[in-house]
């Protein structure tokens, strides 16, 4: 088993919001963690494709310009067809279009087979942690360190 | 490396012979009578021609809200026009949508007609294309005011097109806005070339005695740094442009938050515009005035009294910096797209400090602000002096080979063409100073000033001052504080990294 | 005429006789045991002494919001602070109700029980006598804020003496207020007199060691005139109570719009104090902090945007005199007493300003502001010197004289005794001046000043100021303007008149 | 009859908002109009009480501190039993307590016998026409002028 986990990272569809992904990259490098960073604009088809070829631990999408929904419809399916059950998908950013209720995104997007969805302004430590957490809980361990 | 592009303004038949290409793109580029078009600007009233409603503003000493717009619908970009003419707003900005922003003309159709249909705005812009000149100009005719559409490259030189011959006046010429945050892959030359065609076609129409305005955002600042690449790149901008022909060009001022190093990059920016322009014989261009921005891209405040404190603290800066006109977000940036009711209020307490400052003539003047003026010119100076040497004087070719080596460069950008090898942090006094440098050409004992200034401030909060800083920086402001708390960086967990 | 008040010192005798009186209004009276209640402030930490709170924060460089609370059903007023805390707010000024302030605690103590009964507040402030001191005393000790009653003058002894012996460490003792806004009918002596027995009760706390901070408010301003007569008044209230014992009082600068002018009374409030302290031999009463208010009483803007536009830009000023407390209204002021969440957005939009400019220490000066500044402790000097005359040397006669004479006059006031002769409006650069200056011993050239910038404004204008301009300056700023627009004098009907 | 209305103004019950009222009867008399003008804190008895003795016209009285429906339960009745039923009855300032519609206001006061209910910040040359022309419709005819 490899010794560091592997995360996807990038926003998806035609966003353009790249400033997000890049910090989060650059985070979940330095906690000791591979990342292939996609970076802005990046199609479903290319994240599955690096899922596959990396034999990835985790998406992590970004997504703020309010097209996510539209952008990822049979995401989870696509992923299972390609023979991703083992990967988890996490997504953050700015779910909606307007001003409203972050739970429903939530509710919408868990609906959609996501394993996390993050509100705006998200603290992309914490989602390092979760993600420690949930590879544990799949039986997949790595070292941990406090206060990350 | 081979460089293709060049500072020199395209000749007439080439031209001609590219519209052809641009106006057949979709069936409304038909809809285009150029010399048809330029009598139609020719005839427009004073009040919907850009740089004279600027120039009046100016003149009056007031300044106005430079407010955002776009929606699909025609009637309702009517009445969202209306709304903002009530609130004394003569200058539009006007949004395109995403669809057409990327040549996807049939998704723009499929959007529109589901618009009408269901009554509900199902694009996050107008599809100027889609519309074409008749109904475009049907909007222009409606509204009191002056449009200034906004797209992105792909689709830039037929949105210009159609926009102009529907009676619109200005337009942003940005390219280095592309390469710092809308297109991920195309080359700095692309970007160049994209420009420089709207910059002909103004030219043209200005060699018809038709002035169309060009706005210059430059190399958007993605994170907490300094403006003078900012400045340097609005100002490549317009000398792309007006050798191109354009005879008007709008300098952008983004306010960051630092009173001293807001105030005086107001005071510095038009004056290098004026200088760079001059020096390479542009000077028959003129600069009918500012518009001040709040623009550093930082995140916003979630809740309204916060957001509203960031607005109208901004509006008091640009009031104070006596601009022209400023552009302000809405108490929703944070959430989401705004709805009408954000922009009347958000505007409404924008514009309430307009009047009471402008009225007061309240001059500011402070050895701080003369302090950052002369930082500013210095390294804008330093950048522009450097691409003009890169090109032999040529700035289209020193602007690709600047990007290419970094002596451009800005951090957190789109395009895989940028170095991304600059971060900035904020000083003990809440001024944005250069963390790293990467290759930026600028004077050693400047950067020694920036040096100074961010050890000045590790002194204070003993810690040094990394990566992680810069982006505690950057969320500060949308916590109410110019500098950020440490929130700890990661530790490395991996044994092996 | 034949003035009974004097400035001297309430002998202990009679004052512990006065006391029984006062203290025999209201059954809660008997709560208070005057050594005991010494001893219980002496061991309140310092997060509740008024003075050492304010200290702190002027030491720091920040500036805390000075809001406003008082609500009838002890829990709800816990609650209330609790919240005010969380938004970093360690100064609570605390309004009784209007049956307290008019010594009707029957009204209040029904008040209170169908408050307690229906939930819901039936009285428009914390019926502090009814309450008592064991209750107040809960209040104190729930939260971790210093607390400053408000009240007016015919409770206002009661008032102070259970709010002390609660553990409330701050209390406005301002007589030329109740003169301005509350009092239509008592005499000037009969203000000082109930002024000087709080004076006293502090005096007496400060005998045995015990600091109580006196604000003192002056005259406020009701409509658009000059700060010199509120900030004379302002000294004349400290002298009064200093002369009683208080050891430390705190100015309040009201900030009416116009920068150059509010920044200089920021300046020179403090330093006019300090003057007429020493020059009286008070030299041993300190200033822990100023605050800067949004008081000048102008209506205000209806709409949100405008509301929070207004809000922030006194909040902005204040920061930029960096004052250490400053009070701003809600964004509902304007439509009705506010909700806790209006409180809350419009404090937190006050609060975003105050860290963002003071972090920079940005120093404004300019000409303006010195000018203002001479030209305000010129007038007030002018007045207090006056004003001393008139008592040969005793400031409690002098002040009874100059109301009675006009010496001392402000606008609109709700007292019989005011002369209510003084008019003001805006220069052009909005500015207040006085259009009429009734019987204010203003120097000839100070006068010839006012008059030369009003005639500016008229000359630009094309119009007279009247009675009627000055009532439009007072409205403009509900309007996001300094100036007024001339709403037209209604004319005569009657043939006669 | 007399050559001009005569209109008793002042603030209700304990009420120290007394700027308005100022205005108000500044703006009356320049308009030509007789004025008793009681100031701030008057009870509702000094209203009637000045009413008879002036045998006035109407009645213009402000309210700003949340409480003038307290203040004034059963006022229009004992108008009538002093005999004003001719006496017309205006009031304004801010009628409510907290932020709310101005309708709820003007429908409570006009049940409560007031001829005419004005919003917070209203023009009060406005008023002065308004009360011009209720007259006029009484068939107490006074020369009117156009602007005021
Ligand atoms: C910067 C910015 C831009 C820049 C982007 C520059 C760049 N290089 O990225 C520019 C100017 C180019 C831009 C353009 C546009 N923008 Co924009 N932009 C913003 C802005 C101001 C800040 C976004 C940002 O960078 N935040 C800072 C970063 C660090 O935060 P973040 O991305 O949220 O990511 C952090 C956390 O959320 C979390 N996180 C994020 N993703 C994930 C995922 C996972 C798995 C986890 C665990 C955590 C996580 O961790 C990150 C690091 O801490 C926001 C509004 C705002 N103030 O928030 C609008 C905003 C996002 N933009 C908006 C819009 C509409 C646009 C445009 C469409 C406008 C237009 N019509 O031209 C274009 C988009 C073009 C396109 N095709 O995408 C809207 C989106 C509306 C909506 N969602 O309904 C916003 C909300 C503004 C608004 N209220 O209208 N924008
Ligand atoms: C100035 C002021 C004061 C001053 C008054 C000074 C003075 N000498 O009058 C002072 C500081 C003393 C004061 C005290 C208080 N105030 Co005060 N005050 C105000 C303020 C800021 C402006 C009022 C004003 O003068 N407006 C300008 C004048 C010219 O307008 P106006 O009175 O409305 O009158 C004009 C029009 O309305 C119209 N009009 C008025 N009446 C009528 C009648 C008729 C028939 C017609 C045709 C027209 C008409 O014509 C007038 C001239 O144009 C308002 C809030 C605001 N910004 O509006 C709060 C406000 C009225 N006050 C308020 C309160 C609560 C108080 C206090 C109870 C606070 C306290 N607990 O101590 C005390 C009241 C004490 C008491 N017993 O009354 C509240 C009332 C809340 C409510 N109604 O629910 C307000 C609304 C503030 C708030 N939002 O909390 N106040």
């Amino acid at each position: 088993m490899k010794n560091k986990p592997t995360v996807i990272t990038g926003t998806v569809g035609v966003d353009a919001h790249v400033i997000g992904t890049k910090i989060i990259s650059r985070a979940l490098r330095d906690a000791g963690i591979a990342v292939v960073e996609l970076g802005a604009q990046t199609a479903p088809e290319e994240f599955i494709k690096a899922a596959q070829e990396t034999d990835a631990d985790a998406l992590m999408m970004s997504s703020l310009y309010g097209m996510a929904e539209i952008d990822l419809q049979g995401f989870k399916e696509k992923c299972l067809e390609a023979g991703l059950e083992g990967v988890l998908l996490y997504i953050g950013g700015i779910l909606g279009v307007s001003k409203h209720d972050f739970e429903e995104d939530e509710k919408k997007f868990k609906e959609m087979g996501f394993d996390r969805v993050y509100p705006p302004q998200a603290d992309i430590h914490g989602a390092i942690n979760d993600l420690l957490g949930d590879l544990a809980a799949r039986g997949k361990l790595y070292e941990l360190t406090a206060n990350i | 490396m081979m460089i293709s592009v060049r500072q020199k303004q395209i000749d007439e038949e080439e031209f001609l012979a590219m519209r052809k290409d641009v106006l057949s793109l979709w069936p409304t580029g038909k809809e285009v009578e150029l010399d048809e078009a330029v009598e139609y600007q020719r005839n427009l009233p004073d009040s919907k021609k850009f740089y004279k409603v600027l120039q009046k503003v100016h003149d009056e000493g007031r300044m106005v809200l430079f407010p955002r717009s776009g929606t699909p619908i025609v009637e309702d970009e009517i009445e969202l026009v209306h709304t903002l003419n009530d609130l004394g707003i003569p200058l539009i900005p006007f949004t395109t949508d995403s669809y057409t922003r990327n040549l996807q003309f049939d998704k723009a159709q499929r959007g529109l007609e589901e618009s009408i249909k269901s009554g509900r705005p199902m694009l996050n812009g107008y599809p100027i294309v889609n519309h074409g000149v008749h109904t475009t100009r049907k909007v222009v005719e409606a509204c009191d005011a002056a449009f200034d559409p906004r797209c992105s490259r792909l689709a830039n030189s037929l949105v210009g097109e159609i926009a102009f011959a529907s009676g619109m006046t200005a337009m942003p010429n940005s390219f280095f806005g592309w390469i710092g945050g809308y297109d991920k892959k195309a080359t700095v030359e692309e970007c160049i070339q994209t420009s420089q065609y709207l910059g002909r076609l103004i030219g043209y129409y200005a060699s018809k005695g038709v002035i169309i305005t060009t706005d210059c955002h430059g190399w958007l600042p993605n994170g907490v740094i300094p403006m003078s690449v900012n400045i340097a790149t609005q100002i490549i901008e317009a000398l792309i442009s007006v050798e191109q022909g354009v005879k008007c060009v709008m300098p952008q001022v983004n306010l960051q938050g630092n009173m001293a190093q807001d105030l005086a990059d107001i005071r510095a920016t038009p004056r290098l515009y004026r200088k760079y322009l001059d020096k390479l014989g542009y000077d028959d261009v003129i600069i009918p005035g500012i518009v001040g921005s709040q623009v550093p891209l930082y995140p916003f405040p979630q809740d309204m009294g916060s957001a509203f404190g960031y607005i109208v603290y901004t509006a008091t800066v640009a009031a104070l910096g006596q601009v022209d006109a400023c552009f302000v977000k809405t108490i929703d940036e944070a959430l989401g797209i705004p709805t009408k009711e954000s922009h009347v209020e958000s505007y409404r307490s924008a514009k309430w400090v307009f009047d009471v400052v402008r009225t007061q003539h309240f001059e500011v003047d402070s050895e701080d602000i003369r302090q950052e003026e002369m930082i500013t010119e210095t390294e804008v100076t330093a950048i522009l002096d450097r691409v003009l040497d890169l090109g032999d004087g040529d700035v289209a070719v020193g602007a690709v080979k600047a990007v290419e080596s970094g002596m451009l460069d800005s951090p957190f950008s789109i395009n895989v063409h940028a170095r991304d090898e600059v971060l900035g942090v904020r000083d003990l006094k809440g001024a944005c100073r250069y963390l790293e440098f990467g290759n930026l050409p600028i004077p050693e004992d400047i950067k020694q000033f920036h040096r100074d200034r961010i050890a000045e401030r590790e002194k204070s909060e003993g810690r040094k001052m990394d990566y992680y800083s810069s982006i505690d920086d950057f969320w500060a402001i949308s916590e109410g504080r110019l500098l950020g708390r440490s929130s700890g960086r990661p530790k490395s967990h991996g044994s092996n990294s």
